[in-house]
């Protein structure tokens, strides 16, 4: 029994924080959104922002789970689980998870075609993002980073496979969305045919599914932490009757309540990791559990932060926002946290 | 005897609401192609875009009288009772109409300017209030003076004739769009805390005088910060007595918190709605079961919610008086408004990404515990003012 | 419109507010308790607590709900519902509602066989005292008062109807209940016949266990104002770290949400009562939203004032115990929170 | 690497476990006639009838060496690992063993006379102590300190070879039943707050001591005052230094809200037998779907903090600490207790009024935000020692 990370995987998260902290502080978030501020779809990419995945490129990332044979590290979920939690942390508006954690291991183990510029090669290179619609029952709306993916994986409701299409084919239209960073589309017109399946296979396409929800979950982990470090650091400089904000044990209370459900979930994403990286029959249990946690957790944490920090924290100028609704819009894809509370029932037979 | 019907001729005053608005909503919609019924898509009036059509909804409001319906009829009002406020309210969330973008003057200036107001200020205020000529944000807030009120250092110095204001105010509510600003200004210089207050009503078109919109959390250039560089304002520009200006202040925060700034027909329209999101978006399965609890409770509490306020305007009527109960009201409704749409959002599941109509209002109900005095502090007030505890 | 009581409402409230007050207090209410404390059956009804009964008919309490014609008040319930409240508050360890508020009407109405003992005359003189497990799916089990009432009324399953039975005809167990006042008993032997129907008229069994429901939700009101004004009493007294404990931000804040929650549940439970008194369409669902909001009030309000409290809240040589406890009785019988919700539910056509 | 599997060691380890309790706990409960399986009903450990069945159970335990399991095999233990302890414990709660009338010796008070005592003083009392022989209650609050530990105003004076005690203590858990009290004394009369405190050692037997039992909420006589009339103890009833009993005390304290005073596989225990209650009790509906979801996530948070802990022992394992973090396992475990017996109270019904395994169960849990620290105190050091918000 040892439930902690090795020196390997603890050195790969802080070499991705280090640089996440450099090359994708919120001004880079804040750039991915279009110009208006409201999110309304794609448009050229800033260089900055381009920039943040050159870089997770740069420094192997991307092919994190890309077998060594196609030039990646072929490593596994427990690998790549802190590193979701920094992307979250940092907020990439980038589609990592599906791109890093979902597509490549699946587009690898099904021996799909991957061709047209969808490679795997791309994806350590840095070339191709692809963007995912995988929860059952997804019916291809607001699909998060579709708008600017050079692929897009969806799940086929009649026969249950998985499809990559390109741009071309599915029908792609921007939506404006809630966090304006993620470059959203509905899948208005989706051509799922032979030559464009990834997969039929029911294990293959579950824990396709599974690896975005645990990716989510654990973006969710780093969001909830980044918002909680934010609010600190703001209650202990604001002063209000003539002390700290953060001296009032109502604020206290708030943030501990923050920090309760934030420390207790992190151990369920990173136990779904492990059932996932052994392949253990509780995988999709763990995996639901992780994502019903981590959902409610980051949704507290940023209720919490919102609050205290007040007025500020409820402006755009402010960094909070970036955080928080990234948070929703994690809570909100991959089922949300009721719809994972069922599939864990189920898994629990009742 | 308790009563919980209407009488007939306020049922008459709904019927009468009910088809005003909603011809008149059609006819506003339509001219400016805004769809119909739920469909319809209303920019919003806190951006510069939408400010301007609401403008032109505010004043068809006034020219039906419905604008300030409880106002004397000399100010533009119909000299209504609060009960057809109430009715009025629960009529127009019900139709969908849009939020009030006057609602700052109407319900927060103008019962302190009933109160405390000269003949004279009543008279050039208030007409030009309802029929929204006027429109009034309130600068109470600066970037150090928050949930401290007390603690704010714009200045007025007395001058020939008037007073040089001084200093900035900050997270105006549509500051970018209004024509004036009412709020508190350091007229003693050597005073503290809540002594030596000014309640000033100022013009933001005057010179000395700087106003920038800024973005809220849900999109909306919604909030201002206003500058004041040796602006002058005349000697009637003061509400109230000169430096007694926190007892005024005070009663218009009363009404905020109070009945006027939050109406239950504005969460019986929403809970409403959550019911109708509810009997949509539910498939069988037990995760919607749970979701059903959830929509269910929420409607009970906007029900409570508009049962406590008809037993508080019962009181009223009868010659009672709102205080410290206000906290109450406050913590409820906010909370209430939070529960609402997080359940709708977790209805919409993977939709909620999409900045529509239940998120965007999602997005506003999150700010309800914030404004009007955090939940943290009116729960200090409920504690201290209703229970008796200690203030430290 | 006008949501207020009647003067003479309110008066009758205050007198028996102030009779209660005197015959009724904590030292009462314990004595109601078995001499081992555990709640453990019938004996003896100690001379104190026969006498709260005997001054409740003294003041014409006991027949406010029973026609002039048989000698009570024939008031309705927006006349009783605060008495209920009051009876709450007091933690009365009698059947109050059950006697006064579903059985006096009930057997008025059903003009049904009241005699051996169990007569109207003698529900407003004060000798009988009825018991009642008229909750849908209701078992028999753990019926409060069962087992010292002189009759106790049931539904029967099959038919719908309503018997009332009298001790020899209901098998009564005692068993030991948590709140130690209430003398339940299982019904073991219900034995219902022809001779022991009071109604089978739906309408009529609907609106007995709606007094019922209204009775019990009016009760946790009163309950719950008492733990709040002994937990102000508390913390305003109690000093630790220098200062009163209720000058703490975080006890404020438990006792603010105490407040609110208890302050917007009364309305609903008022409202119900008018509902019921007018016959309105909606009294299943304002009484079932009434219920549930009470018991979640009483519970909210229970958990803050134990917490307040701390220590001294948990033991039972203090009195909080005993309005804790009838308040999870009163939450747990005549349906639950969760039970109602789903009544207002069915009543909204959800 | 991570690795969540036991080894074939700890397998071996964890069947002898069940193995013996089932087999023991039968034995045990047949010589009483206390029934079998779910159904066995066994006095409460907190009653002066039920006190002695489980002093039996405990000394049955002490034969086996699992009383102890940790300490070294001079003292009674196995020198067993945490992760043994761990399991034990899990199988001890699973297989519906009673909770520990000793707990509060061998979990809190031993760890600090392993820190702090004399070699001396773990011969004497260590031993004793596992065996049930001695049986220790603790002596921290007093009727004017209870959250306020340092107010703590019982005195202990030095006298030739010893020190007098005066004062009271009270909440003493169990204390009408023990034998043994551990807590802090005021031996530097100067002395304020924290300082001059000394942590003693004291025979409940001797000549002026005098204990009071008294009732707790869920009726068992689970409390008790102890009163202290020139009551002398030796000098070697000092655990530690003189006039630094405060620092063993933390050591303490810290024990009880960390690792020790909950384990895990208490609450995963709860959390299968609320299942099983929900298997039992659910109907079909809309109400019985929305306890399932409530269901569904007490088991969850049981299975969190089961993580949480396995974490917090590899952490320990490799040479780590548990500091202030061990507020947040309290928060936890006594909250997520609560919320388990909540559920299974609504899923009773009105069977809920019955006083039995679970009411009872219920009525206990509910002192778990109380005891050994509020939440309240627990949230303040969250905030300021593990965010460090400002303490004020």
């Amino acid at each position: 029994m040892r439930f902690a990370f090795t020196e390997d995987q603890l050195g790969f998260r802080d070499a991705v924080r280090s640089m996440l902290d450099k090359e994708c502080p919120a001004e880079v978030v804040r750039a991915a959104w279009p110009d208006d501020g409201t999110g309304a779809g794609a448009r050229a990419e800033p260089a900055a922002v381009a920039a943040v995945w050159a870089r997770l490129a740069d420094i192997g990332v991307l092919g994190v789970a890309v077998p060594e044979a196609a030039g990646g590290l072929g490593l596994a979920e427990l690998d790549w689980v802190l590193l979701a939690e920094e992307a979250g942390y940092a907020a990439v508006p980038h589609p990592f998870v599906e791109t890093v954690a979902v597509a490549a291991p699946l587009l690898a183990s099904a021996g799909a075609p991957t061709g047209g510029g969808r490679s795997l090669a791309g994806i350590v290179g840095g070339t191709v993002r692809i963007a995912a619609a995988l929860t059952p029952g997804h019916d291809g709306r607001a699909v998060p980073y579709a708008a600017r993916a050079d692929g897009v994986l969806v799940h086929a409701r009649s026969t249950g496979a998985v499809h990559l299409l390109g741009p071309d084919e599915a029908g792609v239209h921007s939506v404006r969305t809630v966090d304006g960073a993620i470059d959203a589309a509905d899948l208005t017109d989706r051509r799922c045919h032979d030559g464009n399946v990834v997969t039929a296979a029911p294990a293959l396409v579950d824990q396709a599914f599974d690896r975005g929800a645990l990716g989510a979950a654990a973006q969710l982990l780093g969001l909830a932490r980044h918002m909680l470090d934010l609010t600190v650091g703001y209650v202990v400089e604001r002063r209000q009757f003539g002390v700290p904000v953060g001296s009032f044990q109502a604020v206290k209370h708030h943030l501990a309540d923050a920090l309760v459900h934030l420390e207790l979930a992190r151990p369920a994403v990173h136990r779904a990791a492990y059932s996932a990286a052994v392949g253990s029959p509780n995988r999709a249990r763990d995996v639901s559990m992780a994502k019903a946690m981590a959902s409610d957790a980051a949704r507290l944490v940023g209720a919490k932060a919102l609050q205290c920090h007040g007025a500020i924290g409820y402006t755009v100028e402010y960094d909070l926002h970036l955080y928080l609704k990234r948070a929703w819009a994690l809570a909100a894809t991959w089922g949300t946290a009721a719809w994972h509370r069922d599939r864990v029932g189920r898994a629990m037979g009742i | 005897m308790t009563n919980l019907t209407w009488s007939a001729g306020e049922e008459r005053f709904r019927a009468e609401a009910r088809g005003w608005l909603e011809e008149h909503l059609a006819t506003w919609r339509r001219r400016h192609g805004l769809g119909t019924g739920a469909d319809a898509q209303v920019p919003s009036g806190d951006t510069r875009e939408g400010f301007a059509l609401h403008l032109e909804w505010e004043r068809m409001l006034f020219e039906a009288r419905w604008a300030a319906l409880s106002w004397p009829e000399a100010y533009g009002g119909r000299a209504g009772s609060l009960w057809e406020w109430l009715i009025f309210e629960e009529e127009y969330y019900r139709a969908g109409a849009p939020p009030r973008v006057t609602q700052n003057g109407i319900f927060l200036l103008a019962p302190s300017v009933f109160e405390f107001g000269t003949p004279e200020q009543q008279q050039r205020i208030l007409p030009r209030m309802a029929a929204a000529e006027d429109l009034w944000c309130q600068g109470w807030s600066e970037p150090n003076a928050g949930s401290d009120l007390a603690a704010l250092t714009s200045r007025a110095t007395k001058v020939d004739g008037g007073w040089l204001l001084n200093g900035q105010k900050t997270w105006t509510t549509r500051g970018a769009f209004c024509t004036h600003l009412f709020g508190l200004f350091r007229s003693d210089p050597g005073s503290e805390r809540h002594k030596g207050l000014t309640y000033l009503l100022v013009p933001l078109d005057g010179d000395g005088v700087t106003v920038r919109g800024f973005g809220r959390l849900d999109g909306d250039e919604g909030f201002a910060e206003v500058f004041f560089t040796d602006a002058f304002v005349p000697d009637d520009a003061v509400l109230g007595k000169v430096d007694q200006g926190w007892s005024v202040a005070m009663a218009t925060t009363g009404s905020e918190r109070g009945l006027t700034l939050r109406s239950p027909g504005r969460f019986l329209a929403t809970a409403d709605r959550l019911v109708d999101l509810y009997r949509r978006c539910a498939h069988d399965g037990p995760a919607s079961a749970a979701m059903r609890d959830r929509v269910i409770e929420g409607w009970m509490r906007a029900e409570a919610y508009q049962l406590f306020t008809l037993g508080t305007v019962t009181a009223l009527t009868e010659g009672g008086a709102v205080g410290a109960e206000s906290s109450i009201n406050k913590i409820w409704w906010s909370e209430l408004d939070v529960a609402l749409h997080e359940a709708a959002v977790d209805l919409l599941g993977s939709a909620a990404v999409v900045d529509a109509a239940w998120t965007k209002a999602q997005q506003f109900a999150l700010a309800g515990p914030i404004y009007a005095g955090t939940n943290e502090i009116q729960r200090n007030i409920a504690a201290e003012r209703v229970l008796g505890l200690p203030r430290r």
